[in-house]
């Protein structure tokens, strides 16, 4: 195992896959010469060339509909959003024609495209800069999500995704980027999409998560011990595939379920989610679950504000004991 | 336009032979172009027909009047090149290649059709021609083009991709955003604006202030008139195009000059308040494709009106083929709902959230 | 009361607000020389001429922005979308602009403007033009949407969403602009958002719907009562607000739902309402709530094929037995 | 680009005074103009200060180096004139008339901001001073703009709406789609171009194959290329255009040819791969708009070093002011974390899903 940041686990994923193929190329604002907003790209020009890591003009509806025609012409583009709030001027090119390609052509046509970039808050970049988007791609059938919240996540379903024939939006957090973690060595570790992890074992509650709310959620979970509650932290770390499975069976097992996510609720993935859990485990229900999301506002810039809207682990805390009936 | 309109008139009344000879075209290529625009004709019109009666669902957009649009501009074309194209495709899946079986069976939603009747009218696709669709969102294939452009460089091919889109699509940010790029990175791609002045009941000149030719200054892309009622003149600039295209010039953008002689879709009116009937039936008169140039033929005697009459019948012949073969070609089975939502359906986790179970 | 189309009755609350106030304009494509691509604004461009109804290019982006820039100046637009699918080319400036610019300019500048036009299915037209594209306006806040499924709540729902201070996405039903209805003829028949209507009453079994879905609802009830089943039918007409005192009285006197509608189920307007009910009313259900929708899959051309990928009276019928556990 | 700075270098060495008479502005306004660029340079480095000991969050984006792209556009201007602008408007929120405390207090993310914190540095507000933002994505200011034009001209008002972006928003389609939409209606809004030749770390060269003078002809729209460190050609360029536009010329496009003296925002390098130390020195030493004016004025005698000394203390004061007031004000309170969401909270039905219970 080596110890590296999300970012170098993101930044391997993308060299070993691009080593393993040549038709895997980054294109997106800053990628190239300026090592990518975040950095994430850092050295991959030098070492691919301005062919394959491509600086864009700030032109995301026209970038992404090049990647998505470059697909479906056979290459395997990576297209970065500097962050996915800039993706709401793209995300037809998503939603009506990646998504659909497939179908609209009855296979003739698939769309091995992943989609990255930030996606949610950092620190106090106000309304604009902040959102959560995963309902956005969730929700359209065509369309695979992925949300790491480790660096070893991050890396295994970062290749994952690139080699999916699917497209994939493949969400980071920009305040994850720092976060460092194990990361096995393994130049093929490839982690399937659709599997979740189990982060902490606990059987009094479980908390359902994806992201980087994995971290809120494991903060709350370590409060809870020190009062005596042992909680279950279930990683989707991908909502389409979404491991059912999982779900159900931490449901079975405690019983009582908190959701925890870091975008609004109407319609978010926790909807979803809590609806299913219901409908395919009904009796198994002894609260009813609860969500905890960012404040149905958008994201204010002031620090104190930002940090009322952001779901807590003290958020969390307090749905488990409402869940729990404490 | 009126003038435009006058000016090819004249144009049209040169004499054919030299005609044919200065833009090096060849006897037989011209009645090839003269027989393609007549089965596209005659397949369109079996498409309205079916429609009436409603074998045809949805929208369907006719490409009657601008079908020099599809033999003069892919018939240049080589079988590897790629063309895409908007809503308005039936006859240029055709002159691609794609059968025009596949291509009436995709319109009556039937399992025989190019995309097996989940696509539709506006949604033809055949890999293997390399016809990359179909396309419904206005102005959307234009990025699309550009990314297949951008795999061709990538892998350094020497083809070369012609995209179509109508003349409202300019409009659209995409269209900007697109040649933009094509123009940074120097993509092979040929850019053309079916030019049939209006954008459903819209007038081009009432959503744009400048001409068509303008619309790539921004980016400095090469603009090209062309008059898309003469589809000689439409084969040589696209033979041309295409040639330098190849050999590494870049992007190129057409206003390929056209009319359309129906209405925006089957629903819509032919005329009415935003067109008169009488600058339609002008246009139908003077500005037929197929009538243009079978009167050069005719004059040159190229053609009478016997050879005309035959390959006419066998147009008709083929276009009734193609309605009875779709009309024979089962509907799309059950397991087609679900099949293709993904192409890779993971062994892990669930991907359908309906219970699949329809 | 007079009898009309849902067609005509928006073409007559257009027409009578605009008549109340000069500031109300209608954009759009082919709104004023062709009467609208179905009509709805017939007549409007001879009665208040080409400065107040406006046909607009196609550029989708600009014309939402340029709407949403002349409500921030103090003008009333309402913005036809052809179909909403071809709003998400607009998205951003929905969501990034309009439903964000009153909470970060603290109030300054509020956002009086209906995005409207049919969302959903009509026939054969295929994946690229049949979404149903509630969920992509509804997870904002900051965005309301509106949803009816009659004439008369058309009428009064338009009226009640160009008074409104906030953005309105209202989307209306392509199948719908033929439905007749009863409408009531006062001037200033408005009706408030947020007011749920229960559109039939049975106490066995709600059936929760919005939009064109209710027709499907009434269909299965009916069949249902020929079962000797009594269904309460809740069309909900806005989804945001919402009327949820109306729905937790359905919930908790039945206590067995099922929720209808048109578009995909992941993060779909039914998951945040099931969610919301077992979390508000979870002591009152007797069985899951279940969810009938659109297949899960873009929408397929061929007629047999959509009409099994469309949510039906029968789907519905089924799901209600379920949850009779008949 | 190099060249067109030498040019400009040239016209700066010419006699002031006669400069002044050309161009039509008085010695007062001159001066005026001088004082404004010191107060929105001291401001902004103030506002680096506090960024640096963590007072301001978030991105913060510098007008330093171009703040005759505040003084020179935005003076000419009426008070019932519209300025918007993208995230690099804290100057330019200065100049048409936001209090530099509300500004700073905004920036600071408290009460007494021009948002009541909430907005921050991307989202200066101020609908009395009809400064319409502070917009964060990149060229969504551009249809807003189109918008208030509309407004204007729908209301028959006689005042004009000028629009700042940078240089890499010309590749957004929304910059294409308003400019169409401006010219066909003819609306009473000026374009700038804030061109620092760069867009983050993207040289413009990089991103498009033409002068950015070329970007409004597929619209008809004139452009007009100004020298943006020379405040007085600035603002005599605004003063006439905006007196045209007023008078119904339509809308207009400006190239205002500018220099970044930062790094793209706080978080950004100044200098890096994609320009260099020696550019940078450069554009400073010799591309300053406040020294340009500088050595004019003083060139002319109508500034010494102890009135320019003077002003400068007046500017330090006030951005120092500014700062202290912020640091004043007090923290948003809880209650409005929920304010002003909604413009209208229905009567009826719930709008919160959260529980609202923070
Ligand atoms: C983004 C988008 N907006 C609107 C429509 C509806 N629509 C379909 S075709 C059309 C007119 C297009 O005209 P033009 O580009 O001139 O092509 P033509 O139909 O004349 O071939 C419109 C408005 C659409 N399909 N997509
Ligand atoms: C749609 C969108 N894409 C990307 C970004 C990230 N971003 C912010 S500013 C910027 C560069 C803009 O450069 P330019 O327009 O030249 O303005 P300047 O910063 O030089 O004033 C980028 C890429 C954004 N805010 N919005
Ligand atoms: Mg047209
Ligand atoms: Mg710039």
């Amino acid at each position: 195992m080596a110890v590296m940041t999300y970012r170098e686990a993101l930044n391997e994923a993308l060299r070993e896959e691009m080593e393993r193929d040549p038709d895997v190329f980054l294109m997106g604002e800053e990628v190239a010469e300026y090592d990518g907003a975040y950095k994430v790209s850092k050295g991959l020009l030098d070492e691919f060339g301005e062919k394959r890591i491509v600086d864009s003009p700030i032109s995301e509806l026209g970038f992404t509909g090049l990647g998505v025609g470059a697909a479906m012409a056979g290459l395997r583009p990576v297209i970065e959003f500097m962050t996915f709030n800039f993706a709401f001027l793209a995300i037809d090119q998503v939603i009506n024609h990646a998504a659909k390609m497939h179908y609209m052509s009855e296979g003739q046509f698939s769309m091995p495209i992943v989609f990255r970039g930030p996606t949610g808050a950092a620190l106090q970049l106000s309304a604009q800069h902040s959102q959560a988007c995963e309902t956005y791609y969730s929700h359209a059938p065509g369309c695979k999500v992925v949300t790491p919240g480790t660096p070893a996540d991050a890396k295994g379903l970062l290749k994952a995704a690139i080699r999916d024939d699917d497209p994939v939006a493949f969400m980071e957090g920009e305040l994850l980027y720092n976060f460092k973690g194990e990361v096995p060595e393994d130049d093929d570790f490839v982690i399937p999409l659709g599997v979740a992890d189990l982060k902490r074992e606990g059987s009094d509650v479980s908390i359902v998560t994806h992201g980087k709310m994995i971290h809120v959620a494991l903060q709350a979970a370590g409060k809870l011990e020190k009062d005596g509650i042992e909680a279950d932290v279930l990683d989707l770390r991908t909502i389409r595939p979404l491991d059912m499975d999982a779900i159900l069976e931490t449901a079975k097992k405690t019983n009582r379920l908190v959701y925890l996510e870091e975008g609004w609720p109407y319609a978010g993935t926790g909807a979803q989610i809590v609806s299913m859990i219901q409908e395919e485990a009904f009796d198994y229900l002894d609260a009813p679950i609860l969500r905890v999301t960012q404040a149905d506002i958008p994201m204010p810039y002031a620090k104190n504000l930002e940090m009322m809207a952001k779901p807590s682990a003290d958020h969390v805390v307090e749905a488990v004991n409402k869940v729990l009936y404490r | 336009m009126a003038q435009t309109k006058e000016k090819k008139a004249k144009k049209n009344s040169k004499k054919a032979g030299s005609l044919l000879e200065e833009v090096g075209i060849s006897e037989e290529l011209a009645l090839d172009l003269l027989r393609d625009m007549l089965l596209y004709r005659r397949f369109e019109e079996k498409a309205e027909e079916a429609y009436a009666i409603g074998k045809i669902g949805g929208f369907c957009h006719l490409h009657i009047g601008q079908e020099a649009g599809a033999a003069g501009c892919i018939k240049p074309l080589r079988s590897d090149d790629y063309v895409m194209s908007a809503y308005r495709e039936h006859t240029q899946a055709i002159a691609k290649g794609v059968p025009p079986r596949a291509v009436m069976a995709e319109l009556y939603g039937r399992a025989d059709g190019s995309s097996g009747g989940k696509g539709g009218s506006m949604h033809i696709f055949d890999a293997e021609h390399r016809f990359m669709g179909g396309h419904g969102i206005v102005g959307g294939q234009v990025p699309l083009a550009t990314g297949i452009g951008w795999k061709i460089k990538y892998r350094e091919e020497d083809t070369v991709c012609v995209v179509f889109m109508g003349d409202a699509a300019v409009n659209q940010g995409a269209f900007h955003e697109s040649l933009n790029m094509a123009a940074i990175w120097n993509l092979p791609v040929i850019y053309v604006v079916e030019n049939n002045e209006y954008g459903m009941g819209t007038a081009f000149s009432r959503v744009s202030t400048t001409e068509m030719v303008k619309k790539s200054c921004a980016h400095g892309i090469p603009a090209h008139v062309v008059n898309g009622q003469d589809v000689l003149e439409t084969y040589a600039s696209f033979r041309d195009l295409a040639e330098e295209v190849r050999n590494g010039a870049g992007p190129q953008f057409v206003d390929l000059q056209t009319y359309r002689f129906r209405g925006h879709s089957m629903s819509d009116p032919v005329s009415g308040t935003y067109r008169s009937t009488e600058e339609v039936d002008r246009a139908k008169k003077e500005q037929d494709p197929i009538a243009l140039l079978r009167d050069i033929l005719m004059k040159e005697d190229l053609l009478d009106s016997d050879a005309l009459d035959e390959m006419d019948g066998e147009a008709r012949t083929m276009a009734q083929d193609a309605a009875d073969f779709a009309d024979a070609s089962p509907k799309p089975d059950r397991e087609a709902l679900y099949r293709n939502v993904w192409a890779e359906e993971n062994e892990h986790g669930r991907l359908f959230f309906d219970g699949r179970d329809r």
